[in-house]
């Protein structure tokens, strides 16, 4: 089904800065094209913002961009190898926070933590608790996920994120939950990981920008070819 | 990733000794309702008994089936599990392998008590013990195709049992007649064989199978 | 007739097997017709209301 | 002749097309092609499978003679083999077109394989019904516990699982897959069944008409039980085409052939 | 409210006849399981076909109890019935209602074919029924106490299991004795009675016990 | 545990207007009070909005008020009665959306409403379709809920509001996943709800006001006597 397209140089892109370039990708949703003909291309430190109003297909993207989800067309490509300097294995990492967010309610947070960066195959970096610190749930790590406040549970997903160097963030609707200094507290992460030259892409019906110089956005509305019928 | 998966699931059924105890509890008395619901007697309960072990081996198993990938999914670890993987194999052999872990191994290590509660004489013992190390891996192995196929379904319980029951009856007679021949002197080999065969063929099988199926059913 | 329909004692058992296998086979057949029919007639309906 | 409808999956039709297999699957696989092949044979196996089951069960009923250890009863093999022989080739096809499905990715073979299941489950089912009404007479009961009963029990309780599993899922491409994983290794398991369950107890009549020997049964009895078994054939694909084309549709509902048909 | 609930549930179970045929397989498919791994002999089969029946019966409950309030507990409908209601009572009854409508009632129904394949013969049927009528219900009442108390845990499977079954051994001894004095031709009405009795008792107080252990659980 | 203060008139209220009048409440979890000694009262028409940072017990009073939680002191009066134009029942009727919207995956969005209409015994009133058409789902009406994204689904848990004249709504962060419309739809079935005479109290980390005149704030770190261990 992938249209072949992997050595056409893609259009809108910095040339060879771009890390990450999605090609005329098209999701379907119960036989629906949710939008169609979607390119972008992501170079180092940059972050895409996407929007579009409640079922456009943001989450579908997402997931898409995960692997989860499967494109009725066009593809995902990653410029592995030219970008020594991250030092790249095979297939890039992703980190994935979406509406749920897969922190177990019988483990406590440092358990689940510890089970994450497990099947990422990373026990020697960063430790959980200094994970936790960074989203200032430290204090709640030792209780069972389940009896944490709908926010304390969001911080200790959101911890995740420094588990380990990712090159892709994707974030659903990160903010989900947060207070206000929770949103600092994630912004402070997400530009040290752009500093350090991840890339993000996140989607949010409140207005949290990263106020980053490379900041992009793709408005979905813009790539359906027919009115939503659901 | 395997072990990670398996130490999780470890963690989650059992923080303390207790969730250790339970599936063993849960043999004890899934194995005294017989007596109880078809006869106390000795004798005949001799005859039965080796189709009693193996229908709880077969209920243990469907009991935790249901659960097996649901929880993953919903709370989306499942997700989680596929980003860092790649692989939804390994994903599958450790949940058979933890699964394995709560329903057969329990009834293994049960086996000897509850050989004596229905009055299998210990000569027998040898072709329980064997039967069931062959037989109750594979049931976990099949079992998880069909849990797999319904982990989208909120109230499958029922299809579950459905789907899966069919593919368990080769299992049930080989495993059955093993301890019934054995009992009465009969040689035994022939159906571990069997047994061993179905074993091999479902670990070469099953666990590609249900990750096809989970994949299928990440949308 | 009546020795026909009681085949030497049989009867009951051939005539309710063939009854049965026939009215399982009819309907059977009938069912997706029956559906052919039902579809083509909502496809043209939503195709009406879609123009 | 493949003009005049635009598929979902264009094939281009050339003039002389060479009749390779790759370009009698390529057309199998194009829904457009499927459904008005369908629309063309199905009413004509219908119409043959009719006559002959006609014509079989009456020579059945009436002409043969008398079987001389069981009397009359035996009548119902007329109907009660070929459906037990339909019920295990009918999954067998269902699990190939579900590998092809698979394999290929093409949706007529998910469409085949769906519409197998009902058709396979109703013989089944006959076979399961005449079989208990021709033990009473000959065993003495409706109902044991012998391999070959256990083992269609359990091919009917496959076909039930899947049919439940295809309606449980409701989303159709996701159905089709799971159910397809389902087929399979339902087929890899059947032969499993049948010898463990043959070897456990069995008590059924043993084969009578494939033998090396030839068939052990009189000619006025072999012969409506051939034409019967044909009748039953041809029931199954006029069946199946009927089936195939309701799903085809349902599918496509939105695409130019099916707005065509609709119309036209 | 009662109904809302109970038609609910027949819903989310049953969107069309595929969900109602189910429960039937299942039945049909669990009793199959005894011939196949005890002995497919009919005298044998009549003899512990009580026993088969009434442990087909515990199995069914069981496997549906699990989810009988947790689902409403996890994506918040518990908290909405609850509001609405203020009374747990409603709620415990109206969920005991359709568990036994998608349990102990398809039984009843296949208890019939069921008996033409165990071999029970026509005069003992109507002690299998009238025992089924009286038992199912007290089991899907007892259990629903069991599935009221572990509610907040996710993995409670063998847990559950372990409440609950020793509280069904007096309704499976009664159960199976009421058919088996029937097979040899003895009263049976005694046992019958006494079921009687236990089911007057669980309908007046498991509902309450059950509320009572939803609002322990209710935070 | 409850002290009983039902004939004190309380003291920062609105004298005989007040309809709803918390006293002197104490949440308490594992041990820890979340927040103590908190009164409040509110008239016909008011709105309450409660601050907090994540943990501070938000949730917790809201589900308090709903009768879900129970508290370790104080309790929740209703002056019912006295309002004989509202025609109250002996008991009010209360809508919750909490973080879990109580929404069926199953079921499509009209038979999960119908099923909230029957079991709060008001099928004659407003038609489900109605109630989705005013929060802008209707079209997806026909699908089972799980199928939908995650605002269609908050956008059905809200369409509850509109099925029954409830005395008393509780929103736990109803704008949870909503985009800019379904915040407005929102606003304007409150809008409604205060000018026919109900009361709402809610919680959301985002700033929608209601712009009410009534709207009123509690701080529940106002209300905390030491500093929070979890
Ligand atoms: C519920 C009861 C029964 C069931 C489920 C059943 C099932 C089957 C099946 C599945 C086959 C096809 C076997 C194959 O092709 O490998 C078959 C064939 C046959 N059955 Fe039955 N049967 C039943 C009862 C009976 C009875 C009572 C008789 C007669 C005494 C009978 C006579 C035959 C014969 C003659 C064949 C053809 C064998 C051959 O030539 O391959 N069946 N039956
Ligand atoms: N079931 C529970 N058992 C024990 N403690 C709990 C439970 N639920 C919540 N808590 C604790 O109570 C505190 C308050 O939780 P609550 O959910 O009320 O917070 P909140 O103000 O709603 O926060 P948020 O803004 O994150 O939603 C938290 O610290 C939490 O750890
Ligand atoms: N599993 C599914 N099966 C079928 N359709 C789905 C499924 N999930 C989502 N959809 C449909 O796809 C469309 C897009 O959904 P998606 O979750 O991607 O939207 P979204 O942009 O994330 O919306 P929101 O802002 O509400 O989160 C919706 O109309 C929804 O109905
Ligand atoms: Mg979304
Ligand atoms: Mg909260």
């Amino acid at each position: 089904m992938n249209t072949e397209t992997k050595d056409i140089p893609s259009v809108d892109t910095h040339a060879n800065q771009a890390l990450l370039s999605v090609e005329s990708l098209t999701c379907v949703r119960s036989d629906i094209p949710l939008f169609s003909n979607l390119s972008f291309s992501l170079g180092k430190s940059q972050s895409l913002r996407i929007l579009g109003p409640n079922g456009s297909g943001k989450t579908t993207l997402i997931r898409t961009m995960a692997g989860i989800h499967k494109p009725a067309m066009g593809q995902v490509h990653w410029n592995i190898g030219q970008q020594g300097s991250r030092g790249f294995a095979s297939k890039p990492k992703i980190a994935y926070i979406g509406h749920t967010t897969g922190i177990r309610g019988e483990l406590t947070a440092i358990e689940n933590l510890e089970f994450h960066a497990r099947i990422n195959g990373n026990l020697s970096g960063i430790s959980p608790t200094e994970c936790l610190e960074k989203m200032n749930v430290a204090h709640c790590s030792k209780l069972p996920c389940i009896r944490l406040s709908a926010g304390q549970r969001q911080r200790v997903a959101l911890s995740r994120l420094s588990l380990n160097q990712y090159d892709l963030w994707l974030l659903d609707e990160p903010a989900t939950s947060l207070d206000d200094q929770g949103i600092d507290l994630l912004l402070d992460l997400a530009g040290h990981h752009l500093n350090a030259g991840g890339i993000i892409i996140y989607c949010s019906h409140q207005s949290i920008h990263y106020g980053l110089k490379h900041d992009r956005e793709i408005d979905l509305r813009n790539f359906k070819e027919q009115p939503p019928q659901c | 990733m395997l072990i990670a998966i398996i130490k999780r699931d470890l963690r989650c059924v059992s923080h303390d000794l207790s969730g250790t105890i339970q599936p063993i509890g849960f043999f004890l008395i899934i194995t005294s309702l017989f007596p109880l619901a078809v006869t106390p007697d000795p004798e005949s309960l001799q005859d039965i008994a080796p189709g009693i072990i193996w229908i709880s081996a077969l209920l243990a198993t469907l009991l935790a089936l249901d659960t097996l990938f649901k929880e993953d999914f919903i709370d989306g670890t499942m997700d989680q599990m596929f980003i860092a993987a790649s692989s939804l194999y390994v994903i599958a052999l450790a949940r058979i392998i933890s699964h394995w872990l709560f329903s057969g191994l329990p009834l293994i290590v049960m086996s000897l008590v509850i050989a004596m509660m229905l009055h299998i004489p210990a000569h027998a013992i040898d072709a329980l013990i064997v039967s069931l190390l062959l037989g109750t891996p594979t049931l976990s192995m099949v079992g998880s195709i069909g849990a797999a196929l319904t982990v989208g379904l909120r109230y499958s319980g029922v299809l579950l049992t459905l789907i899966t029951l069919p593919l368990y009856i080769p299992i049930l007679i080989f495993g059955a007649s093993c301890i019934s021949a054995d009992l009465v002197g009969l040689p035994w080999t022939g159906q571990a064989y069997l047994m061993g065969a179905m074993l091999v063929l479902s670990i070469t099988l099953a666990p590609f199978a249900t990750a096809a199926a989970l994949r299928v059913n990440m949308s | 007739m009546a020795e026909l329909l009681d085949m030497g004692g049989h009867g009951f058992y051939i005539w309710t097997s063939y009854a049965v296998v026939f009215a399982v086979l009819a309907y059977g057949f009938a069912a997706p017709v029956r559906r052919h029919r039902q579809l083509v007639d909502e496809i043209a309906e939503h195709q009406k209301s879609a123009r | 002749m493949t003009s005049h409808y635009t598929g979902s999956k264009n094939h281009t039709p050339t003039p002389g097309q060479t009749r390779s297999f790759r370009i009698w699957f390529h057309r199998f696989g194009s829904s457009s092609y499927f459904y008005h092949m369908a629309s063309r044979w199905g009413p004509r196996a219908g119409w043959l499978a009719l006559i002959l089951m006609v014509t079989g069960v009456y020579m059945g009923l009436f002409v043969a003679p008398p079987d001389y250890q069981m009397g009359d009863s035996y009548r119902i093999i007329f109907i009660h083999v070929p459906s037990a022989w339909m019920s295990l080739s009918v999954y067998v096809l269902m699990a190939v077109s579900s590998a092809i499905g698979l394999i290929w990715k093409m949706k007529v073979s998910f469409c085949v394989s769906r519409a197998c299941a009902p058709i396979g489950a109703a013989f089944t089912f006959c076979a399961l019904v005449t079989g208990s009404l021709w033990g009473k007479p000959t065993w003495g009961t409706y109902w044991i516990w012998d391999a070959r009963l256990t083992s269609e029990l359990v091919l009917l309780f496959l076909y039930v699982g899947y049919m439940a599993l295809d309606k449980a899922i409701p989303d159709r491409n996701t159905a089709s897959r799971a159910t397809a994983v389902l087929a399979l290794v339902g087929l890899v398991n059947i032969p499993i069944i049948h010898y463990s369950v043959e070897w456990w107890n069995t008590l059924h009549q043993g084969s009578t008409v494939f033998r090396m020997d030839g068939p052990s049964i009189d000619a006025r009895m072999l012969v409506p039980l051939l034409i019967t078994t044909v009748a039953m054939n041809l029931y199954f694909v006029s069946v199946l085409f009927n089936r195939v084309r309701c799903e085809l549709l349902d599918l496509e509902r939105r695409t130019q052939w099916v707005r065509k048909i609709v119309n036209g």
